[in-house]
């Protein structure tokens, strides 16, 4: 089990007030807080090492490639890629599914050929294959799910056809919180000769994620929803499929060589880092991965299965509140987003905010899905290693407060024009 | 903010700064929501980031508003300010209801008006408590930019055909 | 005048020994080192207000968003802007390049069509120009220099067509430090309807810098060669351009309403920023234009004229030496990239590493400018705001010592083959 | 690295260590420069970070190197390296080419050889220094790694014509 207490001393924001009262930092799902340690890394490489990597003769330049390339290593045994050439540094998720649109879908979606998602796809998994679709002349095509937020796979079989070219599958939904069988579905994919494409922006950083098992060509993620900085994500590229992409971004360090009328590309996975990359944050993605590494991400998921399940049962307690989302937290992440029908998701969440509380409201990034759920916006709470069941019942407190707030609120306004 | 140094003791007196009473009235109960047909100005808008939608209808007698309609549906404060603007519109000239959005526009964005012109503003001054909350600004002027934005149209169309 | 001493004071890493010497910094076209100040702002951040930015109804959120905002404002300001909405946020001058090229030159470039730049271009401003003008059947054409590098404008006028539709010029030779008046060229180029790109990785760290004066269309530069952290670029964009250009990367906050099957697009500068952004290293960056602010590039550049013109009469006394590019250092930038011809750039290097002076060998992201100079590779040396006259001279010391110990070397191997 | 902690005091001793006179030697007068015409296996490597080129040929007799020829440009550690292999090559069979590659490696990866196969490897052993240096091990490793491809490309012609 984790030792929360623990965990909670390395975190410093966690320490802070909001209009005094202690913050209880639910938006998780959004971004996570960070322990010193990466803040440390960071503040390391900034004061004592500070160098562009790669071709440097001098010292620096060397301790920073070497710290730079063990990050790559650690992300790389983090969720069991064969080897670290696999790694390519993006800034976040958006810019890795981007990525794979540009480098693979753009060379080899035709017309009539189709691509398979779901309906409860983040933006940034939507709108990438929208245009790729769009340009390519395929058709973008949706495995249906459930009312409780489970994908429905008893159609896969139709779903997945030769004209399939590529799935792609969030692991983990960032509204739902349902976490989808992605290697069932990626096997079936592959029967059928599609690439496969697997959102991990909320898996990886609660669930232990490997890229074998999962069986996926690309998996997606970002370091600042995993403890790490803002401006670091990465795309995993399984070998095998290296020949098929094209260069994406171009410029320094991705070329071999270059003539004034061509150039050459680089090895993997330098071929698709363009540009200086982001050397400190990577390196204090690395120490993100050595915080979670050291805790076991096993104990990550249990500790998140328990107080999902925790909060549950207390969401029960508000009749009024509607939540939305499978019920057994075995297939379900540390995300809760619910519906209040007397006050609107922005109302609420600008109260719980003057309690400390802080969670998010709106689209949450999934128009379409939270649309599909019969209201236009939903408030979510999301969690992370560091929340306790104390954090809950502040939130669940709060949520009371508020509907008692705002009923009174009408109350008063329903006597005043009585009055 | 950035440091821990807020004073403590806040709650729901701040909110109640927020979410004043006049705010909770004209949202539980907006004013003016039947839809005014064969109206002269129609403005619609939309904030997609939560949601909340507004729609306006204007009927002009002489370059003033007579008729108001206004309808939508989201958050306490975009809803509230719509309705509030209705009532205030009634019997103002098309130069007065731009001088007064610029006003309330004005008052959001942190200029202060002067006690006279706050007094103009009427109900609407109880929205000052939303420009701590940068992210409601856009929630409080979702009914003013689309009635801003309905006018231009407007005086467009009268340009063309005269 | 700068008070160097002063300045130094705030940079940790200037602090640092290698080898036992004080380490001599002179790889800022590389990167730059960072003031204490831009290491604070990132801690700062992650302490106390790390927040996913846009949206968000709580504290942290708001606080996150409004430093991230005012960070764009001061990134405007600097550059002489209209507003900050012409300011897009990009991980480095490769991606904001590459941007222009997905975004506006797709779109825009034709069969028979012409794109101009100059012969002296980083890797970064040439290869997305390359496919860019492969794809749509454009023709890239080159803008001569001299020998000494200075740009040869005597035939502008007939290079400058109605088939030109961009013109992508650096601001500041990374190689030969050559400044080029690309107010002038960029005239010429609107002249006849087209498109004006100007690379400012290396100007607008060291240069005052006005996107009015330049009358360029876009400019692109990096947070980390101007006292930033690594992973935050810039792209500004015209105001009056902007209708031109297509979406880039698709995802999050580029977006203002999406359908299952389409979306519509966010106002500027957000069309341009998908997914979560480099939120920390944006307010830091703000803090680097703050510290660069406060100093003044007029004194930034009058320091640096000195330095140069310094290091220049030193170098004349290395006979054997040959520097590249131009004498006059009113159009040249604090680079100095030289030959030695009995040491092998990256022996010498190895050597002046060891001496605790860090400069860079190689082609330096620029390998058909670096071929036409008839080397391999150069060794260059490139200055900044902190460095000093003392340091130059611990550089010319060095290379003195280098230039003896080979000598020195080859005249033991020679005895030795004699005895 | 990493914290402000070396030992000081270096300068020329250790460059001394990577700069070794052999390797100067070589470096300055290299040996086997001339072409071998009608070679057996034939190599070419490049760098294109530093631009560092190498060119091997070997001839083979009965699987054994005979005549060998190296030629190229670039800094002291790849051209020394070359000029060093072309001449530990001589009389070895291609199994003990293979080998030696193999050591030469290691001993840069940071894999200590036992003194015996130290000894193999000759004059090469004075590159040990080279691994202090992670940019320069690919110089090192340039004339290798080229020889290693051109074997390759020389056994795979040989099944296909057997
Ligand atoms: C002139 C010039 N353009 C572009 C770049 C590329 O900058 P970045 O690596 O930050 O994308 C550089 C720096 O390496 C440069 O010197
Ligand atoms: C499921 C999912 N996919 C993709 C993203 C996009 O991540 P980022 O904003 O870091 O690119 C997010 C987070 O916002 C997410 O929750």
């Amino acid at each position: 089990m984790l030792n929360v207490k623990r965990i909670r001393e390395d975190f410093p924001v966690l320490q802070r007030k909001v209009y005094g009262k202690p913050l209880v930092y639910l938006d998780n799902a959004a971004t996570s807080q960070k322990p010193r340690q990466v803040i440390e890394a960071l503040r390391e490489y900034y004061e004592s090492y500070n160098a562009n990597v790669h071709r440097a003769v001098h010292a620096l330049g060397m301790e920073a490639t070497d710290r730079y390339e063990a990050a790559r290593r650690k992300v790389s045994q983090f969720i069991g890629a064969p080897n670290p050439e696999c790694i390519v540094f993006t800034r976040n998720t958006t810019e890795a599914l981007n990525l794979v649109s540009y480098a693979w879908a753009q060379h080899h979606l035709g017309p009539g050929d189709e691509v398979l998602t779901t309906r409860m796809e983040h933006h940034s998994n939507l709108v990438p294959w929208q245009r790729a679709c769009q340009e390519r002349g395929a058709t973008l095509k949706f495995i249906p799910h459930a009312e409780d937020g489970c994908l429905d796979l008893s159609g896969l079989d139709s779903l997945i056809t030769e004209r399939t070219k590529l799935v792609t599958v969030t692991h983990m939904s960032n509204v739902l919180g349902t976490i989808n069988p992605v290697g069932l579905i990626a096997r079936q994919a592959h029967a059928r000769g599609a690439v496969v494409v697997v959102d991990g922006a909320q898996s990886v950083p609660h669930l232990p994620v490997n890229v074998q098992e999962l069986d996926c060509d690309f998996l997606a993620f970002s370091a600042h929803k995993m403890l790490g900085p803002t401006g670091i994500g990465v795309l995993y590229i399984r070998p095998e499929i290296t020949d098929q992409l094209e260069p994406f971004l171009r410029g320094g360090e991705m070329v071999r060589e270059v003539w004034y009328d061509h150039a050459t590309w680089n090895d993997m996975p330098y071929r698709f880092e363009a540009g200086t990359p982001n050397i400190a944050d990577a390196i204090a993605f690395g120490a993100a991965i050595d915080y979670l590494s050291a805790l076991g991400m096993e104990q990550v998921r249990q500790h998140e299965m328990a107080l999902t399940s925790y909060a549950l049962k207390r969401f029960r307690e508000l009749e009024e509140v509607q939540v939305f989302g499978p019920g057994d937290v075995t297939v379900r992440g540390g995300v809760v987003s619910f519906h209040h029908p007397q006050v609107h998701p922005h109302d609420l969440g600008t109260f719980l905010d003057r309690e400390g509380v802080a969670i998010r409201a709106g689209h949450h990034c999934a128009m379409p899905l939270v649309r599909s759920l019969g209201v236009v916006a939903t408030a979510r709470a999301s969690f992370y290693l560091y929340n306790t069941e104390e954090e809950v019942d502040v939130l669940i407190a709060a949520l009371q407060k508020a509907t008692r707030y705002f009923a009174r609120a009408t109350e008063r306004v329903t006597q005043a024009k009585r009055a | 903010m950035g440091q821990n140094n807020q004073p403590s003791g806040f709650g729901e007196v701040e909110l109640d700064e927020l979410f004043r009473e006049v705010i909770l009235d004209h949202y539980r109960n907006p004013r003016n929501r039947s839809l005014v047909s064969g109206s002269d100005v129609r403005a619609e808008g939309q904030n997609p980031f939560c949601g909340d939608e507004v729609a306006v209808q204007l009927k002009l007698q002489d370059r003033h508003v007579g008729e108001v309609g206004v309808q939508g549906r989201g958050c306490s404060i975009s809803q509230a300010s719509a309705s509030m603007m209705g009532e205030l519109l009634k019997g103002k000239s098309l130069e007065e209801v731009r001088r007064l959005a610029g006003l309330f526009r004005g008052m959001l964005r942190g200029v202060d008006p002067a006690p006279a012109q706050l007094e103009e503003l009427g109900e609407l001054e109880a929205l000052r408590g939303v420009r701590q909350y940068p992210i409601r600004i856009k929630c409080a002027l979702l009914a003013w930019a689309a009635l801003e934005e309905g006018l231009e149209r407007y005086e467009k169309a009268k340009k063309r055909n005269s």
